[in-house]
């Protein structure tokens, strides 16, 4: 079995995520099993619910929800990360992290790692 | 084959395609994506392309290179993020040089 | 005193507005677009500003872009407007299209093409810099 | 008159701005007369009410805070570049807006500008 | 075929484990730090991480470095944590430190000093690689 | 004196210090300050010196030169952060590489 794990580590409104998501879109149409997509680093910034793109700009947040939703794709949000970048993540409802997003530690990469044939990096 | 590097950045602005080629392995490929395309026409890329002497497998995303204005090389695969997908799993891992 | 201090007074006119190097290529980063956000405000405040594309800011200049390709809204297609804003000087460093084997062929009319020496120049006519 | 417009462009998690900081103070100390700090880019980030910063690293927010309320130095975050990193500014009250940043257009870059006889970007 | 099938196949050990490649600095970006985070879970978690140093990530490896002379957490001092958590290769590119004209004074122990061809075939050894 | 250089970046990364150089001025001055300290041992920076002749001030930060256990230079001027703020003043303009 092919299984892909993904690392994310740019900002929704980066042009870079662009191509994050376009390979993975191509991974899941592929066939692959992508077991996670763990967001690190400015990667985090995905999960902040107020995040606003214009209209006419790439909907990355967008994107990535059609992925979750379509093909079942876990979407893991570093806490540590969240935290220092004003994503609150400690209330019980995480008001501010986008309900796509799993709020995760560390250790769910470990997982993603040692469960993965293969680990990609954006 | 042994390891897929994907190439990000442009070699006249950073350091990091050096690096990647320091590391190369006669069995690894390359691919050029996003402002890694630029490495196209970098000192870098000719001293590869006659070092390797085509043992090296170099792919560029063309829709990549296309949106940048680059024209390729005859030495160089055009290929599709599909293929990066492909060449992913026919190498034994990936690194990413961003 | 006096006549010493004219003397020394450079004979350059004195320095006046705000040039913007930009040093990032067009589709990776938002460096770019936002020092074209600041170039059109100061454009539509009418206070002079000046832009220079140096580095692999000068792949902002190239002709036959296209953003769409990868999915990107092309701000590139905005540098229409300088003249409407009045933004007349515009400045690419020619050793860094060398470096980089590009011709001298862009999506705008107007940009000058300089040698280090009238680039640099033409950055210290100016009272402020920011860069990109 | 030496005035002085300083430019931000750095994330308060990046040790880049601690440099920025000092700067600013040393200026302030040197009794320069500071129009203002304009946080653009990653800068804005530094409005973020929710930013937590671990307490045993640089307090980047509470030093600005420091300098703004010693020496009445005006702070200004970019609307355009904080709604673009989800930090709201449409709502009356702002409440994800640390009170010690005005919340301003570019316009007040084009203002700051032309008023200082110097400008820094950090 | 079979036989065919067994002389293809390489004569290095399975790769196994995480490398982490650090390309930058120590004092000017968090990527050391996030990378020391994701080493440090990965040892408390028994898994095999080994840890790269190459281009400007070498900086990071640099004896008497202090950063709280800049008011910067020392991040740095945590690497003396590496035996705890099981963490023993640790390879650093010699030509990165020849470029940068740096002697072989680290601030931890055991840290190998390799030329390109042995750093390579060092990370060959691992399963998968991330890179700060 | 006609403007003062702030070089936060080091060369050894990024094509950033060699943009500064290309624009340099006889008359201006350069601050070393960051990762821009990690210059003092690059090749560009031999150059300068040879180059400029002791024409260009060139100043490093002595806190973030010694954070990163780098020696600096007898031709280079140690400085502090109050002597950086008196630069600005004391040149037409500022540009800072980063």
């Amino acid at each position: 079995m092919k299984t892909l794990a993904v690392v994310v580590t740019t900002s929704p409104y980066s042009h870079l995520t662009i191509t994050a998501l376009t390979y993975v879109e191509a991974a899941l149409v592929a066939g692959i099993n992508v077991i996670g997509v763990f967001f690190y680093q400015d990667g985090v910034m995905h999960a902040n619910e107020d995040i606003s793109i214009a209209s006419d700009e790439y909907q990355a947040i967008a994107h990535w929800q059609r992925l979750q939703q379509e093909y079942q794709l876990p979407l893991h949000v570093c806490i540590t990360a969240a935290e220092k970048r004003g994503i609150a993540c400690d209330s019980i409802d995480n008001e501010k992290i986008n309900q796509i997003f799993t709020v995760s530690g560390l250790g769910e990469l470990v997982e993603l790692t040692t469960k993965a044939s293969r680990l990609v990096q954006f | 084959m042994s390891t897929l590097h994907l190439v990000r950045q442009s070699a006249f602005a950073t350091n990091d395609f050096a690096q990647c080629l320091s590391v190369l392995d006669h069995q690894d490929s390359i691919v050029l994506m996003d402002d890694g395309c630029y490495n196209l026409k970098h000192s870098l890329m000719d001293s590869l392309i006659k070092r390797v002497d085509g043992t090296i497998n170099i792919n560029v995303i063309s829709s990549h290179a296309q949106a940048r204005a680059i024209e390729t090389l005859t030495e160089i695969n055009h290929i599709e993020m599909s293929d990066v997908v492909e060449l992913t799993f026919n190498h034994k891992k990936v690194i990413t040089w961003q | 005193m006096t006549s010493t201090n004219q003397i020394t007074t450079p004979d350059y006119p004195k320095e006046t507005g705000l040039a913007i190097i930009n040093s990032k290529a067009p589709f990776s980063s938002n460096h770019g677009k936002d020092a074209l956000d600041i170039a059109l405000i100061f454009g539509s405040f009418e206070q002079k500003v000046s832009l220079f594309f140096q580095g692999d800011g000068v792949y902002q200049l190239i002709a036959d872009q296209d953003g769409s390709l990868v999915s990107i809204k092309d701000y590139l297609k905005t540098f229409s407007a300088f003249e409407f804003y009045d933004i007349e000087d515009i400045y690419v460093c020619q050793q860094s299209l060398v470096n980089r084997q590009l011709e001298e062929v862009f999506h705008i009319d107007g940009v000058q093409v300089q040698t280090s020496s009238e680039f640099s120049a033409a950055l210290n006519a100016h009272q402020h810099v920011l860069r990109f």
